[in-house]
């Protein structure tokens, strides 16, 4: 792998930047792998380097149908956070955020992971009992987390409108290690590295079946590039994990919903921070660039359309407008979705599955990018082993039949 | 913000309904006879299709009836509308 | 002297309405119909702003909404104020501010231009490559610094005090853009009888007709066919003209969003106009008459201010009479430089060259400009531009070999300052694409056309590929008139197929030139050292055809992949100026096609949108709607504090002046209503209870069926708290329901539920249980509720009630009866959520507050004491009831709030009931209903405080279960609270820790009634 | 058009004041030709439900034929019978007591399967009225209010803005807005931002 570095930029500007190899290959699949994963967003990849990394399983394809990194890794807005109320998912997410923490050393790509904290609001008593209710069990699980007066809200993100609006700000609860990264370098970074680790990343390859044999096990995908042998097969396909899964006879507690986001113009820094607001319902940071990146909860209907409601967009941003009314006048860029799938606990699935060799990572819902290099490293782990990281071990197909279930969202009714 | 074809009111804008999930899983006569697993299908797996989806859907700001839909959750365009407890019309299997 | 570049005559500006105006700073005049990118170029100003990352300085481009560069900021006063607008569209009014951005100290001078200079450092993705180093650094260091450098203007910082509204709308057919195309579109639409509606982005409508110099249409000049076509559309009934309205985004079945900018045209705008409003369009039928955009060439320097897109610099002469400079340049691959050059020629500017990329020039327009005397230089590209602020000379070079990838000979400067150039025309097809249409490759024009449409929507006129002004007239009048036919047709909202393009009933002779479809995609030759040249291909976001092959070089091969490394079409423009040149280079770079590269998604909005026009008027206390009860505006006079729950104001508590003149607070107010009530007697205002009258011979069924408790055998006229299930088996909601009659049930909800358990209910009755002959309805509003509670209260009631005897032994506790109070029809439960004795008196809601008053001065001999949501919390703790989502949060089942009683055991099933036969919900360490004491009793725990066994355990400490309610209790004289605890009802009496950051509190947990546990109270 | 005295007030003893949610907005209303807005006085108000057997009864024992036809009122000496759903009709006394109504539709329908729910205080009615009233109305009502697409006689539950309501056609210049008393004031303050342009 071609080292990245401020000295290598210099270096090889010298020479017109010709030297530049590409950061990934461009491989046709090989007949036989150890390991396949389906899906190249940023959860697939990651699973696929530490596979290689931790496992020492190289001989792995990651497959996807279009471009890696093309779907919601490229489409969400890029929040990171683990204040989760419940030690299952805080232990998954704490995880992950250690992992971002280190990840552009790690894998020698940046990828920006900006730590400008993450700030929800709370506009009654029931939101400030349910924050305090976080603050204390991240606190005791070892995940930072603290509760905000109003006025401390305003000097965090002097930006914010507190007072005159129809749901007045009484508090919030901030999350300082959160922050943003970098959507697309999270899937690159990855895919460099797995590549250069020998994992073969085959793009506009798509998988049309899953093979099992006569005692049900998986022998490997069957796509449009032919068939690939394997005997483990790992589901990485977010929205289209149903579709996926329906292949191997596996029918999932989940439902595929569009979610919607938007930017605005760039405009210089003016937003200090990530601030979400589950009660108005939308969310809000400013990206490097200067856009405002904003976002709210899933539409209304299941869909794999790619594309939301106007009227979905217009509740966004007359929440923004009340939260940031000198934003009024900015103007929308550009307003995309993207399809999640959604669980009915709102908690994902990293697990084995009743069909021997195969495994699936899904049911993230609109907060998967956070979880990133902590769901592959889990999910890798659990291919290699045949058997969950006590991390994962919580989130089974089979905490729906038990009922044991991990429900964040009615917990707290946080998104994201 | 999609039209849609109420049975009673005919088509009207999407925001006076409300999406309902799957239609045709019919609540078991008798749950305390099935298993966990059978009771857990019930409860939360569901198709998902990519294609053609039964969806219920209610006309909770008209005349508050529920019916169901088949819809096309690649285009999102609806193919019919029919009441509730009328059959899946045959139209062909859902998406891939 | 100002105005030098304004030609002597013509254009569609009013020469006698001159318009004073400011850019940074400095006062110059134009004229009503200028934009501001005309005033200025006939000003002779061209340096208008810098670019995104090298801060390189920038001139106009364009002349319309495609602008990269000339984005500026206008304020008319420090609140409306708005930041990137486009010179080009930004429309002149006397007194208009207008100032350049992303630059520091100035224009001129730009301390960020220094980046140019180290630009070789920083390529594409080159943030990618660098600044991990120490780790958080980049947090810290790099990216602020990399924040400040980016970004194009600066946020309003004071709110907009400026109005937008919203309409949904209806039409039988849309058409979109008002050029040639749409003009003859709407006119054959309206002349079919359709409901038509015609909209353009500009502030005049014509499109292209607009900069026509010599172009007639039956026979008449085209302005002047252009004036009585507007004016034959403006007199007809069945149609809508909307200028300064863009169609921004396409939606599912025939929506389309439109943004109509209202007022900021206008010097002074009145106070009542919104300043724009978002039309929901809905279409039978659409067609889109867009035009086509022209594309830049890219060569190096192509960026210097005074280099525009030469058919721009042509609307520029033609429409506002203003010369782009004195001596043009003009680099053309298509026939449109051609056509410029004898506009600017015929208008005073001298043309000193015309370089055409084409191996061969032939055709009638080069000719004319030959037999005009211009410098016609074939297979010849511009390989530079000399000058700083302002373009000073042009380098030309004679292609050597083949095509495009050859080598040229040596260059040759030309003198000039402008340099005006056309790579052919895209054919604007954003809005099909947003409508899913598929776009199909036509190899022939070199563009992408609309194939199939998805939506009932046509496209007409450039926009797909057709040329030549009568062809385009006639395309528009026969999709126009099949537009009408289809929109009589079909009720269909999808359409699934191609439309075939009727055949005009209408010819439209007409002399015009046409520009055919010759063009250019990718990077024009050049033989400079290409580490050290720059050519761009976007222009805000100051990306160069060297940074895409970079990309390609690096393995980014899909064109999603090079426009998100390189950031190309991702600027403010959308990339109208750049992706098919990026298409181009990609292609040349791979070795590929055009088509096999794939195209980038057109996502809305076509332009960039105002945020408030999506918010329109929901705001402040419009956001949502402000319920407030038939008793809130006593309350309110009575100095009570409010607070949100759902979308009701409830009052909290009723804080009382003190002799000081200061009121009480919280806790004082609240303890004084809670003795008020446990002494004496209080009254509450539970009207935001949700209410639903459950009738029909079925009802008794129905409710078993819903509810877990059991409902057969419960009398007319007594009550039974119900609880409610969802199916999962988890407490959804609760509340007191009272049996009016056989076949009719009062029930009553939480204030939050309301909607929720209605829908739930109709879903089972709807869906699951069609036969049963029951009907729900909301009586939420129809009743205002007035909560009487404590010793005194039947004396209180007693006098004012007829009609029902309030004696303990005709109406017990848990009944309710029909009566009057005052006269007033009611409807008395004896119910308490206090542990009091207690009443609520429903009456019909517009005698909610006479009531209360009556209520409220027949208990003053008691001291009746008005009390608020803290008080009812406090109380009801104190008995251990508990609130469904307080001492809840959906993941709890009946027993873990010890509400198993409640559960019909007898009960074959219910709504829930086989859940709560699963694992997990017996599982012995669930978490129970318990109550906590503190050791202090005066330490109040915080509520949502996690309770734990050993806090000394390392992290993660093993937590058992937390705090849900918390208060001191006044009438006890010591703090009291709930919480639930894994096995929490087996450690009654044990001792646990509530670890706080600063200290950790010890608890007891004790039995969760801590007032009157045998519930002698509550019968009086 | 504000109908005044109410039988339902002088119903009561000792004369409780009735009040209702627009009182106050509505004298502070602008004088707008265009839109006129009007809080019209009180109204028996009867929600009936019921099975097939039961609507006939019940409309010859209101006086109003029920329509059968979907979101259409029928009016009758100046009742209005509204159909809201296929087994869903709002009947509609302006004026009246809702008590003896109660009881006589009850009594003529006593044994049909059917449900009747005086909801008269539930509500309150906006009248809409001028040359722009469809035009203000759509600002936050998505239906078609084109006199074709909703002719004098229309009426269905709807939306304004974020509130629902029921929406009819009294004449082609005059719209009635039912709406839940709480949600009144918005909907009213949203009819005067919408009329605002209109001054």
């Amino acid at each position: 792998m071609q080292k990245f570095s401020g000295f290598e930029l210099f270096r090889r500007a010298l020479g017109g930047h010709k030297s530049w190899q590409p950061q990934w290959r461009n491989p046709e699949p090989k007949a036989e792998y150890d390991v396949i994963i389906v899906g190249a967003g940023g959860h697939g990849l990651a699973a696929a380097y530490y596979l290689a990394k931790e496992h020492g399983i190289t001989r792995v394809a990651v497959i996807e149908r279009g471009w890696l990194g093309g779907g919601n890794t490229g489409r969400n807005t890029t929040i990171v956070r683990s204040n989760y109320l419940f030690d299952e998912s805080a232990a998954l997410y704490e995880h992950a955020v250690k992992l971002w923490e280190g990840l552009s050393t790690d894998l020698n790509y940046n990828v920006m992971y900006s730590a400008r904290g993450v700030l929800m609001l709370a506009h009654n008593h029931h939101d400030e009992i349910s924050f305090k209710r976080h603050v204390h069990a991240n606190r005791l699980n070892g995940v930072d987390n603290e509760w905000l007066s109003a006025e401390q809200v305003k000097e965090f993100c002097p930006p914010l409108n507190i007072r005159s609006m129809r749901y007045p700000i009484i508090g919030g609860a901030l999350q300082r290690r959160g922050g943003t990264a970098r959507h697309d370098a999270v899937a690159w970074g990855f895919a460099r590295a797995a590549d250069s680790r020998g994992v073969d990343i085959i793009q506009n390859c798509e998988v049309t079946g899953i093979r099992r044999g006569p005692g049900g096990a998986v022998e490997g995908v069957e796509t449009s590039k032919g068939f690939i042998r394997a005997k483990k097969v790992g589901v990485s396909a977010a929205g289209h994990t149903s579709v996926v899964m329906a292949m191997a006879g596996v029918r999932m507690p989940l439902e595929s919903y569009p979610l919607q986001a938007l930017v605005s113009e760039p405009v210089k820094p003016a937003f200090p921070t990530v601030v979400m607001s589950n009660t108005i319902h939308a969310y809000i940071s400013q990206s490097d660039k200067g856009e405002m990146v904003i976002g709210a909860g899933t539409d209304a209907y299941t869909s794999y359309s790619q594309r939301g409601a106007l009227h979905v967009t217009t509740h966004t941003l007359d929440a923004i407008c009340e939260l940031v009314p000198q934003f009024r006048r900015l103007r929308m860029l550009r307003n995309w979705g993207g399809i999640v799938d959604v669980t009915p606990d709102r908690s994902p699935i990293i697990a084995k599955t009743p069909v021997p060799g195969l495994y699936v990572n899904c049911g993230w819902g609109t907060g998967g990018f956070k979880a990133t290099p902590g769901s592959g490293n889990v999910f890798a782990h659990t291919i290699a082993r045949d058997e969950p990281h006590k991390i994962n071990a919580p989130f089974t197909l089979e905490r729906f039949r038990d009922g044991f279930l991990i429900d964040e969202a009615a917990a707290a009714a946080v998104a994201h | 913000m999609l039209i849609i074809d109420c049975p009673w009111c005919g088509a009207r804008p999407e925001i006076e309904f409300r999406y309902g999930g799957e239609a045709h899983i019919a609540r078991p006569a008798d749950p305390a006879a099935m298993s966990d697993q059978e009771w857990a299908d019930f409860l939360y797996n569901r198709t998902n299709p990519k294609g053609l989806h039964a969806e219920r859907w209610r006309h909770i700001h008209g005349c508050g009836r529920y019916f169901n839909a088949v819809r096309d959750t690649v285009s999102d365009f609806f193919v019919t509308t029919y009441k509730a407890g009328e059959p899946r019309p045959d139209i062909g299997e859902s998406g891939k | 002297m100002t105005n030098r570049f304004r030609t002597h005559s013509g254009g569609r500006i009013d020469r006698g309405a001159p318009v004073s105006f400011r850019f940074d700073g400095k006062t110059y005049s134009g004229f009503k119909g200028d934009t501001l990118a005309s005033a200025l170029i006939a000003n002779g100003v061209h340096l208008v702003g810098r670019s995104f990352k090298y801060h390189r300085p920038r001139g106009f481009i364009s002349a319309g909404s495609d602008e990269p560069n000339a984005l500026v900021n206008v304020a008319r006063d420090a609140a409306r104020m708005s930041p990137n607008l486009r010179a080009t569209q930004v429309e002149l009014y006397e007194g208009l501010k207008a100032s350049s951005q992303n630059r520091w100290p100035s224009l001129g001078f730009d301390a960020g231009a220094a980046n140019d200079f180290v630009s070789p450092f920083l390529p594409a993705g080159f943030y990618y490559k660098t600044f991990m180093w120490p780790a958080g650094a980049w947090k810290r260091f790099y990216e602020p610094k990399i924040r400040a450098m980016a970004g194009l203007g600066v946020a309003p910082t004071l709110p907009d005090p400026d109005r937008y509204t919203q309409n949904y709308a209806y039409c039988d057919v849309l058409v979109v853009g008002a050029g040639p195309a749409g003009l003859a579109a709407a006119l054959a639409a309206a002349a079919g009888g359709a409901k038509v509606w015609l909209v353009d982005e500009q502030a005049e409508l014509g499109g292209s007709l607009l900069a026509e110099r010599t172009a007639t249409i039956e026979g008449k000049p085209a302005q002047q066919w252009l004036a009585d076509t507007l004016a034959t559309l403006a007199a007809m009934d069945n149609v809508t003209l909307l200028p300064r309205t863009t169609a921004f985004a396409y939606f599912p079945h025939n929506m389309i969003a439109l943004a109509e900018r209202v007022t900021e045209h206008l010097a002074a705008p009145g106070a009542d106009l919104p300043r724009e409003r978002l039309w929901q369009l809905r279409a039978r039928e659409v067609v889109l008459a867009t035009g086509a955009l022209e594309r830049p060439l890219v060569f190096p320097d192509n960026d210097r201010p005074g280099v525009l897109l030469a058919d721009s610099a042509r609307t520029y002469l033609n429409r506002y009479g203003a010369k782009p400079g004195d001596r043009a340049v003009i680099f053309t691959a298509c026939d449109a430089g051609y056509r410029t050059a004898l506009d600017l020629a015929a208008g005073g500017v001298a043309v000193v060259a015309v370089a055409d990329l084409r191996r061969e020039v032939h055709g009638e327009l080069p000719a004319r400009a030959l037999a005009a005397g211009i410098d016609v230089r074939p297979a010849t590209v511009v390989t530079g531009t000399t000058g700083r602020l302002r373009v000073s000379g042009a380098r030309l070079a004679k292609i050597k070999g083949g095509p495009s990838v050859d080598p040229v000979g040596a260059s040759e400067t030309i003198a000039c300052d402008t340099v005006l150039m056309s790579g052919g025309f895209t054919p604007s097809v954003h809005l099909f694409s947003q409508s899913r249409g598929k776009l199909a490759w036509d190899a022939a024009s070199g563009a992408y056309l609309p194939g199939t449409s998805v939506e009932r929507e046509r496209s007409a006129g450039a926009c797909r590929g057709i040329t030549g002004l009568q062809r385009v007239l006639e395309d528009g009048y026969g999709q126009g008139e099949a537009a009408a036919k289809a929109s009589r047709d079909a009720a269909s909202p999808a359409r699934g197929a191609t439309p075939p393009p009727g055949p005009s009933a209408k010819t439209f002779p007409a002399q015009a030139d046409d520009l055919g479809t010759d063009g250019f995609i990718g990077a024009t030759p050049h033989a400079r050292n290409p580490a050290f040249t720059k050519a761009f291909v976007d222009w805000q976001n100051d990306v160069t055809a060297k940074d895409i092959t970079l990309a390609t070089r690096e393995g980014f091969r899909s064109i999603e992949h090079v426009k998100r490394y390189t950031t190309t079409g991702m600027a403010t423009d959308q990339g109208k100026t750049s992706n098919m040149n990026t298409l181009g280079i990609v292609a040349e770079a791979l070795g590929e096609s055009v088509p096999k590269i794939g195209l980038t998604t057109f996502r809305p909005p076509f332009t960039p949108t105002t945020f408030g026009l999506f918010a329109g008027a929901a705001r402040g206390d419009q956001f949502d709607p402000v319920r407030k009860t038939a008793i809130h505006d006593w309350a309110a006079e009575h100095g009570a504090a409010f607070e949100d729950v759902s979308l009701w104001k409830r009052a909290w508590y009723f804080p009382k002046a003190l002799p000081d003149g200061r009121r009480e607070d919280l806790h004082a107010a609240v303890g004084r209503e809670c003795k008020a009530v446990r002494s004496s007697v209080g009254m509450f205002d539970a009207s935001t209870l949700g209410k639903i009258e459950v009738v029909g011979p079925d009802a008794a069924e129905f409710m078993n069926r819903m509810y877990t408790n059991a409902w057969a055998k419960l009398e007319p006229g007594r009550l039974r708290y119900g609880v409610m299930l969802r199916e999962d088996g988890f407490v959804m909601d609760d509340g007191v329901v009272g049996r009016m009659a056989p076949d009719r049930f009062h029930v009553t909800t939480t204030t939050g539920g309301a909607p929720r358990v209605l829908a739930h209910m109709e879903d089972y009755l709807q869906t699951e249980w069609p036969d049963l002959d029951v009907w729900l309805t909301s009586t939420t509003e129809q009743w205002a509720v007035i909560a009487v509670q404590g010793p005194k209260a039947r004396e209180v009631l007693a006098p004012l009630i007829e009609g029902i005897d309030l004696a303990k032994e005709a109406f017990p506790h848990m009944s309710v009866r029909e009566g009057t109070i005052l006269g007033v029809p009611t409807r008395l439960f004896s119910v308490s959520f206090t542990g009091e004795l207690g009443f609520e008196v429903n009456v019909p809601a517009q005698y909610g507050r006479a009531v209360w008053e009556a209520i409220f001065a027949a208990g003053e001999r008691f001291g009746i004491t008005p009390y608020g949501t803290e008080t009812m919390h406090v109380l009801r703790a104190e008995k251990g009831y508990i609130i469904v989502g307080q001492e809840t949060d959906g993941t709890q089942v009946p027993d873990d709030v010890n509400l198993g009683w409640a559960v019909g055991k007898a009960k074959k099933d219910f709504v829930g009931k086989r859940s709560l036969a699963r694992a997990a919900m017996s599982a012995p360490d669930r978490k129970q209903l318990v109550g906590l004491r503190t050791t202090d009793p005066k330490l109040v725990l915080e509520e949502g405080a996690q309770i734990v066994a050993d806090p000394k355990a390392p992290v993660p400490v093993p937590m058992l279960g937390f705090v849900t309610s918390s208060y001191y209790s006044a009438v006890l004289g010591h703090s009291i609270a709930l919480a639930v605890v894994k096995g929490g009802r087996a450690r009654i009496g044990t001792r646990l820790s509530v670890p706080m950051p600063d200290r950790v509190i010890e608890v007891e947990i004790v039995e969760p009634v801590f007032y009157d546990p045998k519930g002698d109270r509550l019968n009086g | 058009m504000a109908e005044t005295a109410s039988m339902a007030e002088t119903a009561a003893i000792g004369a409780p004041r009735a009040a209702y949610p627009l009182d106050a907005l509505a004298l502070g209303a602008r004088s707008i030709e265009a839109a006129r807005l009007t809080a019209l006085g009180p109204a028996a108000r009867l929600a009936f439900r019921g099975r097939e057997a039961a609507i006939q009864a019940a409309g010859e024992a209101f006086g109003v034929a029920l329509p059968r036809e979907a979101n259409r009122r029928h009016t009758a000496d100046g009742r209005h019978a509204l159909w809201l759903g296929p087994d869903e009709w709002m009947l509609l006394a302006p004026g009246a007591d809702p008590a003896p109504l109660f009881a006589a539709i009850e009594a003529a329908t006593a044994g049909l399967p059917h449900a009747l729910v005086d909801v008269s205080a539930r509500s309150v009615t906006i009248e809409v009225a001028g040359p722009k009233a469809a035009y203000v109305l759509n600002q936050g009502n998505p239906l078609d209010l084109s006199i074709e697409a909703f002719p004098v006689g229309s009426a269905t539950r709807t939306l304004f803005h974020k509130a629902e309501i029921v929406l009819s056609r009294i004449a082609p210049d005059i719209f009635h807005v039912d709406v839940w008393r709480s949600f009144a004031p918005y909907v009213w303050q949203m009819l005067e931002d919408g009329r605002r342009e209109l001054a």
